[in-house]
């Protein structure tokens, strides 16, 4: 089914290729970011998938890239399909979507605040959203290291010790290995 | 085990602005007059938090101490995954009340602060902000592994450590979390001690509480509050 | 002989009535009215005739100790000259109105000059 | 003595002589004239002087030697005399007054005047009715010419609609004549006999003459040129054309009509159809002359009116129709001559006015004088007509009279709004002098006439009452500034307190505490004001004499003339208000409404006795017993704002002066509850189909009392929340009066003097924040406790009192009223009365919570206390409040032993132990001590625990971890009550407003619709002239075959 | 005027009677409420360490001056209220002030403290405060209804408003209550009874969850000790109202901890098996309940 919807769109907004997970009815495919509206669009009034489920991002800092993935799911089908859209990670400036999905705007805040990707135009966007007083760079980015920030910020309790949990409970249930 | 960027340097230089509201604003009266407005000087008190003397009779003292040991009344403000682990206390099973436990849902009439769980700096925040609002003698007791060191948010951007580095802690329940069972045991040992006369958070924190704000501050970037809630 | 004066009269004043309120145009308002009023006038002087009797001059024919037998009423008549005086005066009026009008406003339809209502 | 015929002679050769004055000598010829209409007037003044001491008989002048029938013969009677005075002198005044007119037009113009002033004399003079014809003629011509004086274009299209109709009309009338001449063989009016109503013969001829007379008159609804003609000409002669030849086209119709007095009634019909068809059609309009011009129509048919009564008025016909007359003339006359100095012709227009307070006076004259009020001619006239009308069953004329006199007041007073309250357009060039002065002669005039007839009344005259002249005084003190007018006011106030003091008794005497001592105590918050304060003493001083005068009244008259002054006062003082206008005009509106129900409820209960004493009302026939009281109960009733017949009060006791509303709060009311303490005195017990009447105001005032409470508690305006509570606390006294026993009596009295109390405290304290935020608005303010510390302790114990919580007076009320109840007949309207004493509660809470409560704004955060002297009555009250909470017995003791005169069951029995009634007792000593001590020790024991408290600000509070955003945001004050509304909200329901606006609404389309029957074209007119004559004719024969 | 010290002395000890009553009466009902859902529930001297503790804070905060009477309005309006109504009957000492007043005394006395609280708690600037008291007002507008009905019939049917002679007619027998001689009366008096008690389902006014306990949302030690004294004293003081109209009046001190123990139980019953109301959802109840009865009773007198 979702191969049949993969088809129906394929040629006319150049999609990536499909990628279809272990779960039935859950895929993912790549586009381009010009394509992202008319998909969008094209998907919810035509596909039948109204609901947005999420958006976040991911940083791929080693390809200098922000890949944003929009899950949308239609409900009548129960079929979810990610698109995935790959921002240059130094102009992060993403497409606000909230006039399709009002609650879109909740996410793109998220995003501006935690991955300081821009969405011009969304409501409240600069707003803060779960950070309060944040100064530093956008705490998800992956070049924001939250421990070297916290050791830099908290102090440790003398005598605290810290162990990798795996070594710690290889360590406890299997001694002798 | 995690790696730490040697190079990494958290921003110390940025100043998180003033709060549109707190800033100074001209304001015009009713008969055309412009007045300025400070709304931190106007709107709230500036006093700073006085120590208190204890009762000049020590028996007086003494028993004023067994009430409030006994008179213990909960703040209901959960910060973590312990707030659940108060409920519990409620029930019959495990009956509170006849320790003369209670809880309250405005701070100005609870003198036992739970910080139950992990704190965040926002939440920190407000648990300051509460905290100085209760009247004292009051009380603060560290819920769980969290408060004490940061627990499993040792690495957390985020979140706090060590709670005593910014409200006077009477007792810390060790625990991820602490069962009720190890709640009560709590209480009884935090009645001890202020049968022994030994919670005196409140006057540690007015004598030391530039050593608090600052500790506070550090954390809080955008401090939009006076330096004591009354 | 003065009922028929008197059915032409009335006759002559209702036409002059229906004339002026069926014609627009003020010159045929106002000969219309004038219709009307001299229908009044031979209504008032049909009124004053007594039959067989004689115009009321006192002179030879009629000398005055027997006058009041012979004579028709003179009131009526008196009365019609000075209507006609009257009816002169304000015939008059109307024209010098209807002529300013048409001056003023260039046209002589009464229904042109409603500005004036409710 | 002059012969009056050279009234006629000098008019007539005055008018030839122009023609020999050179074209080019204006001068000349406008003193020519000046001095013709001069001499005119005063021969006509002479005779009237001459009849008015009695030095003169009736004349007949025979103009040709010849008696009737054979020659014209002129008659110089009283009427004859004040009427060719009346159309002399406005000819004179308007000649002057056109001057420029004049002189453009030149000597034919003022030679035309002459003959319009000298024919209207001849009309007035003459008993023959062709010379009638002649007359008439020569004014139509003369009207045809004058006319054309206005510079106004469309005054010719008007000009030659005028003539079409008249010639109609005289055709008419001339076959009229020539066939009553016919029938009776005379054209003498004394010879023509007694004609009987019939449409044959010498019927038909009457018939037709007197149609053409009326038609002269404007009939409604055959009337549509003579509105072009009002709307278009000069303003000069519109005045001599509705006062002047108005009048004596009247005169014209009665001479007739004297003849056979069998037509009448149609008179009396055609009548009063144009009286109200007139008014109601005037409603509409925005045009200043056409609206006089319908209000001159709707006069000259109440005159005809009484006319058409004249059979049954008898001696006293002159007297009344000569008032209406006179008042409409000067008033008529002086109204087209201010017009005429307004630049602009919409109504609004008048607001330019405002640049001289005097003309302003002269509208509020002139305006009060067409309505009928004292102390103008119109007033004594219409007293005498209802009476006289009442005692002749003719109820429903005088019911259609009074509807459509309250449809005129309704205009003129909403006109008179827009001159006092709206915009007045910059830089006004000023007023021509020479028109102001005639306007001025016109005021003189009318005040003297107000003299004259208040003289000759059987009743007295209200222009020589003490505290009417006082009041009147304070116009000339106008220029002195308001902080020595207020000085005098309060002395005038005090004294007449003080010389009256022996003569009342306790009832009287409290009411005149409250109103005299009362109001002195509010005049000293009028301190507050500096400058001089125009127009604010003597409306303010009129209101105080009304009810001086109101309370000691004796008779029906001097009550109502009481009522009426009272009522025109406390219009003036509340139009003064900002945003006033509306609510003004609602007020004179019912209150006016209400005037005319208590003048016909006096009307019938006097039946023809003149004058009435107020105790008599105890005797009024059982017949007419029931409708007396509704009459006069729905009069009193509309002052006391009881529901249904309350929504007047709101705006206008909250859009006044910040010293006015307590006056009217707090004092006016009273009146009201005055007038329903001598009524139900008096005629308590009156049954209606076997229903005691005072049930029906048990339940009026149990609603009254839960809705207007329930109204309060949702308004956001401070003084519309006091306001609406007026509306409660009155409903609480008209309960308890009408519970009619002796408690319930001495708890009416209770509640008049803590109402006031605390009703003006409250006011005088939210006009003293109001002088400081400028708003009304309580959800704007809050937190002014620590600025304003004396307004919030009047509040407070004004609260208190008002709630009933004890140890205040407030309780006192609660107590009496407890007990009152007990013997009560009645228990239902009970539970409306237990379920708005704490809906009171509620309010009040919200207005002091609103306000000093809650969190302080940041605009208010520097304001002073209240200005000192609106503090100072405050403070007064608060000792007075807390003093009669303690000592009540001091007023009540000898109230209640007045009231046990009427009721000697139920009293109470006050001892030094305490206030012992049948059912209870109450110690309010005790109460004030054990509460005091009781306070004070636990105060002493927080005080000593808690000394040592920290003084935080307004944002240290919890707030859920977080900290309170803007005051704004914080203060929870707007729409208090919501669960309160969600639960009851359907019973506020604007039903009674609702139902008032659809019967404006209905009136003012019926008149939308109604004038578009004026189609604006003069065959049309003509038409509606021949088709009224018709319709006459065939309903009058259609009655009689 | 000289004043009468044995009765004050009485007056002080009536209070002090009243008061440990109440400490002790309304741990009790707290533990019983405890022991039905199988607690252990609360030491039954436990209300007095809570009082002392109150007046043993040592900071204390003040928003103003009626902030600050506000508790001392509302302790006064209890003890007033209890010392104007006679609360032994047959004993001139034990009526203390009656002799003030008669009934209308006691109901209206009832609003003098709600109003010095209110006042205080609207002082505070608290919007919880502002929004409890308008629940509150709101709610006792139509509750305290059906008691003036009830009382308007009781006192019609004795033909006074003495409370004394209002229990001397009860005497002789418990059918000669008001409970029985004027039964609909009585059931539309503990509508307003229960409505007034502060108690579910009609405690909206103080909703913890909702709005932190309303109006005394900031008030705290002695303040709040003030207040707890009031809060046991003040329902018996309307208890003991209620017992002499309605349920013959107590001739000794033991009849009076029976009978208002018993009353008192009546609003905790319907408490505990009645949901909480929303304020318009309360004032329809009384309206469409309360109100028919109220006014049956004052019709059939």
């Amino acid at each position: 089914m979702m191969q049949a919807i993969y088809d129906r769109l394929k040629d006319r907004f150049q999609l990536g290729a499909l990628d279809v997970r272990s779960r039935k009815g859950l895929a993912f495919v790549d586009l381009r970011r010009e394509f992202l509206r008319p998909v969008l669009t094209e998907l919810r009034d035509v596909e039948g998938f109204t609901h947005l489920i999420l958006l976040t991002a991911v940083d791929w800092i080693e390809d200098e890239r922000f890949q944003l993935t929009y899950l949308l799911n239609n409900r009548q089908k129960n079929l979810d399909l990610g698109l995935r859209l790959r921002l240059d990670r130094n102009l992060a400036i993403g497409e606000t979507i909230h006039d399709l999905w009002p609650t879109a705007a909740t996410y793109q805040r998220e995003l501006r605040e935690m991955f300081g990707i821009a969405f011009p135009g969304s409501p409240r966007v600069d707003e803060e959203f779960i950070l309060e007083g944040w100064t530093d760079m956008p705490p998800y980015r992956r070049d924001f290291d939250t421990l070297a920030y916290s050791q830099q910020t908290h102090a440790d309790r003398e005598g605290r010790e810290t162990s990798d949990p795996r070594e710690f409970m290889k360590q406890i249930l299997y001694p002798k290995d | 085990m995690k790696h730490m960027d040697p190079n990494f340097r958290k921003d110390t230089k940025t100043e998180f602005p003033q709060r549109e509201e707190l800033k100074p604003r001209k304001v015009t009266t009713p008969d055309g007059q412009v007045i300025d407005i400070e709304p931190l000087q106007d709107y709230f008190c500036q006093e700073p938090p006085k120590v208190h003397q204890k009762s000049y009779f020590k028996i007086v003292e003494d028993f004023y101490n067994w009430c409030r040991a006994e008179s213990l009344w909960i703040l209901a403000f959960g910060t973590g995954c312990g707030a659940i682990e108060m409920r519990p206390l409620m029930t019959p099973r495990f009956d509170a009340y006849r320790y003369g436990i209670q809880w309250r849902a405005t701070p100005r009439q609870a003198n036992l602060l739970m910080i139950s769980g992990y704190l965040s700096v926002k939440t920190l925040k407000r648990a300051i902000r509460t905290y100085e609002q209760m009247q004292g003698p009051k009380y603060v007791v560290g819920l769980g592994s969290c408060t004490i060191n940061g627990g499993m948010y040792w690495d957390s951007y985020n979140t706090i450590k060590k709670l005593e580095e910014y409200l006077p802690v009477d007792l810390y329940i060790a625990g991820c979390m602490p069962r009720p069972e190890a709640l009560l045991a709590g209480f009884m040992e935090l009645k001890k001690k202020i049968k022994a006369g030994n919670a005196e958070g409140a006057n540690k924190y007015a004598e030391k509480f530039d050593w608090y704000k600052a500790n506070q501050k550090a954390v809080i970037k955008d401090w939009d509050m006076p330096d004591y809630n009354w | 002989m003065a009922e028929i004066a008197m059915m032409s009269g009335f006759a002559l004043i209702l036409l002059g009535i229906f004339g002026a309120l069926t014609n627009r145009n003020l010159l045929r308002m106002i000969v219309a009215f004038s219709i009307a009023s001299t229908g009044v006038n031979v209504v008032l002087v049909s009124i004053g005739y007594l039959p067989g009797r004689t115009a009321p001059i006192l002179d030879a024919a009629v000398p005055l100790e027997s006058a009041a037998a012979q004579i028709v009423d003179p009131v009526p008549q008196a009365l019609v000259l000075t209507a006609i005086v009257i009816g002169l005066g304000v015939t008059a009026l109307m024209l010098a109105y209807a002529y300013s009008l048409f001056r003023h406003r260039k046209s002589l339809d009464i229904s042109d000059f409603t500005e004036l209502k409710w | 003595m002059v012969s009056p015929i050279l009234i006629i002679a000098i008019g007539l050769g005055a008018a030839f002589l122009l023609g020999f004055v050179n074209e080019d000598r204006k001068g000349i010829a406008f003193a020519l004239t000046l001095a013709a209409l001069a001499a005119m007037s005063l021969i006509a003044l002479g005779w009237t002087l001459a009849f008015a001491a009695g030095n003169a008989q009736t004349a007949d002048i025979l103009t040709a030697g010849f008696p009737p029938p054979f020659a014209i013969n002129l008659r110089m009677g009283p009427a004859e005399a004040a009427l060719s005075l009346l159309v002399a002198a406005t000819g004179f005044l308007s000649a002057i007054y056109m001057r420029d007119a004049l002189y453009r037009h030149g000597r034919r113009a003022m030679a035309v005047l002459l003959v319009a002033i000298m024919a209207l004399t001849g009309i007035v003079m003459t008993r023959d009715i062709f010379n009638l014809f002649v007359f008439f003629e020569l004014i139509v011509i003369a009207t045809g010419g004058l006319v054309l004086l206005s510079e106004d274009r469309r005054a010719l299209a008007a000009g030659f609609k005028y003539l079409v109709v008249a010639q109609v009309i005289s055709i008419m009338l001339l076959i009229g004549i020539a066939f009553v001449y016919h029938a009776m063989g005379s054209l003498n009016i004394d010879d023509i006999g007694p004609v009987a109503l019939g449409f044959s013969g010498a019927g038909l001829a009457l018939f037709l003459v007197l149609v053409a007379l009326f038609l002269e008159l404007k009939p409604f609804p055959a009337n549509g040129w003579a509105l072009d003609i009002y709307e278009s000409a000069h303003p000069g002669f519109s005045a001599i054309f509705s006062a002047a030849s108005g009048s004596a086209a009247l005169f014209a119709a009665d001479k007739v009509l004297a003849t056979s007095p069998a037509w009448l009634p149609l008179a009396t019909a055609i009548g009063i159809i144009t009286f109200i068809g007139a008014n109601i059609l005037a409603l509409r309009q925005n045009n200043d002359r056409r609206l006089l011009g319908y209000s001159s129509v709707a006069q000259i048919g109440l005159l005809l009116t009484i006319v058409g009564q004249r059979d049954l008025l008898g001696d006293s016909y002159l007297f009344i129709a000569g008032g209406v007359l006179v008042a409409h003339a000067i008033a008529k006359a002086g109204l087209f001559w201010m017009s005429g100095l307004v630049g602009h012709r919409d109504l609004k227009d008048w607001a330019v006015l405002r640049a001289n307070p005097v003309l302003i006076f002269a509208f509020a004259t002139f305006v009060a004088m067409l309505v009928g009020l004292p102390p103008f001619p119109g007033f004594y006239a219409k007293w005498d007509l209802a009476h006289i009308l009442m005692a002749g069953d003719r109820a429903w004329l005088v019911a259609l009279i009074l509807i459509g006199a309250l449809i005129e007041a309704g205009y003129l007073f909403r006109w008179f709004g827009f001159a006092t309250k709206r915009e007045a357009p910059e830089g006004f060039p000023g007023f021509s002098v020479n028109k102001m002065g005639i306007v001025f002669v016109t005021l003189l005039a009318g005040w003297t006439s107000g003299w004259i007839w208040g003289d000759l009344s059987a009743n007295p005259n209200v222009l020589s009452m003490v505290p009417v002249l006082f009041a009147l005084a304070f116009l000339v003190l106008e220029p002195l500034p308001a902080r020595i007018k207020n000085l005098i006011a309060i002395a005038g106030l005090v004294g007449w307190f003080v010389f009256r003091y022996p003569a009342y008794d306790p009832l009287q005497l409290v009411f005149a505490i409250i109103i005299l001592v009362g109001g002195a105590v509010i005049f000293l918050a009028s301190f507050n004001w500096q400058g001089r304060r125009l127009g604010f003493y003597p409306p303010a001083m009129l209101m105080y004499a009304g009810l001086a005068m109101l309370i000691e009244a004796e008779t029906s008259f001097t009550f109502f003339a009481s009522w009426e002054i009272l009522t025109l006062g406390s219009y003036f003082l509340i139009l003064r208000g900002k945003m006033s206008e509306p609510h003004a005009l609602s007020y004179i509106a019912f209150s006016l409404g209400g005037a005319f129900a208590i003048l016909a409820g006096f009307a019938l209960a006097a039946n023809g006795t003149q004058p009435f004493e107020m105790a008599a009302l105890a005797d009024v026939a059982q017949t007419a017993a029931p409708y007396v009281f509704i009459l006069l109960a729905v009069g009193f009733m509309t002052k006391t704002a009881s529901i249904g017949l309350h929504i007047w009060l709101p705006g206008a006791h909250a859009e006044a002066e910040t010293d006015v509303s307590p006056m009217v709060s707090g004092i006016l009311l009273k009146a009201g509850l005055f007038g329903l303490w001598v009524l139900l005195m008096h005629m308590g017990q009156t049954q209606f189909y076997g229903i005691n009447l005072t049930y029906f105001l048990v339940w009026i005032g149990a609603i009254s009392a839960f809705l207007g409470g329930l109204m309060a508690i949702f308004q956001e305006d401070a003084k519309r929340l006091l306001a609406y509570s007026s509306i409660s606390q009155m409903g609480y006294a008209l309960f308890s009066l009408a519970l009619m026993n002796h408690l319930g009596w001495l708890l009416a009295l209770m509640f008049v003097i803590n109402h006031y109390v605390y009703k003006s405290m409250l006011f005088l304290a939210v006009g003293g924040v109001y002088a400081r935020t400028h708003t009304k608005l309580m959800y704007k303010m809050g937190g002014l406790i620590t600025l304003m510390p004396f307004s919030f302790v009047s509040v407070l114990i004004g609260i208190i009192a008002m709630s009933g919580v004890p140890p205040l007076s407030g309780f006192g009320g609660r107590w009496v009223f407890y007990n009152a109840i007990m013997t009560a007949d009645m228990r239902l309207p009970i539970i409306l009365i237990f379920l708005s004493g704490p809906i009171g509660f509620l309010y009040l809470f919200r207005l002091i919570h609103s306000i000093f409560l809650g969190q302080l704004k940041d605009e208010h955060r520097k304001l002073k206390e209240a200005p000192f002297w609106l503090l100072v009555p405050q403070m007064i009250f608060v000792l007075f409040l807390l003093a009669f909470a303690v000592v009540p017995g001091l007023i009540l003791r000898r109230v209640d032993a007045y009231i046990s005169t009427f009721f000697p069951e139920g009293g109470l029995e006050w001892t030094s132990g305490g206030i012992i009634s049948e059912f209870g007792y109450w110690n309010p000593v005790a109460i004030m001590l054990v509460i005091g001590v009781i306070f004070v020790s636990v105060f002493l024991l927080l005080l000593w625990m808690n000394h040592d408290a920290q003084k935080v600000k307004q944002f240290n509070i919890g707030f859920a971890g977080e900290r309170p955003y803007r005051p704004e945001t914080t203060h929870f004050a707007w729409n208090f009550f919501a669960p309160y509304r969600k639960a009851m909200g359907f019973l506020v329901l604007p039903v009674v407003t609702t139902f008032w606006n659809a019967v404006t609404d209905v009136l003012h389309e019926t008149a939308d619709f109604a004038r578009k029957f004026y189609t604006g074209n003069g065959q049309t007119y003509a038409l509606q002239a021949l088709g009224f004559v018709v319709v006459l004719f065939l309903i009058g024969s259609g009655g009689t075959p | 005027m000289s004043i009468d010290w044995p009765r004050i002395g009485y007056a002080a000890l009536t209070l002090f009677i009243v008061i440990n009553y109440g400490m002790i009466m309304t741990a009790l009902v707290r533990k019983i409420g405890a022991r039905v859902s199988g607690r252990y529930g609360i030491r039954i001297y436990q209300n007095y360490i809570d009082l002392v503790k109150n007046i043993a804070l040592r900071s204390k905060i003040t928003h103003g001056v009626m902030y600050y009477l506000g508790p001392v309005f509302r302790l006064t309006g209890g003890v007033g209220l209890l010392l104007f109504v006679p609360t032994i009957y047959g004993s001139a000492m034990w009526s203390n002030f009656s002799f003030a007043g008669d009934l209308v005394l006691a109901l209206y006395f009832v609003f003098f403290g709600t109003l010095g609280m209110a006042l205080g708690a609207a002082e505070s600037g608290h919007p919880y405060s502002a929004i409890g008291i308008t629940r509150g007002l709101s709610q006792v507008t139509v509750a305290e209804l059906p008691l003036a009905l009830a009382v308007f019939a009781i006192s019609l049917q004795y033909q006074t408003l003495n409370i004394t002679d209002i229990v001397a007619a009860q005497q002789g027998g418990i059918f000669n209550w008001t409970l029985f001689t004027n039964p609909v009366a009585t059931l539309a008096a503990l509508f307003a009874f229960v409505g007034t008690m502060m108690r579910s389902p009609f405690d909206v006014v103080i909703a913890p969850q909702e709005i932190p306990i309303g109006p005394p949302t900031e008030y705290h030690s002695s303040y709040l000790a003030l207040m707890q004294t009031n809060r046991v004293l003040f329902p018996i003081a309307k208890t003991v109202i209620y017992m002499n109209l309605f349920f013959g009046g107590a001739t000794n001190w033991f009849e009076f901890a029976i009978k208002v123990f018993a009353i008192y139980m009546i609003s905790v019953l319907v408490g505990v098996v009645h949901p909480r109301f929303r304020v318009e959802q309360s004032i329809t109840f009384f309206l469409k309940w309360g109100l028919p009865v109220g006014v049956l009773a004052i019709l059939l007198v």
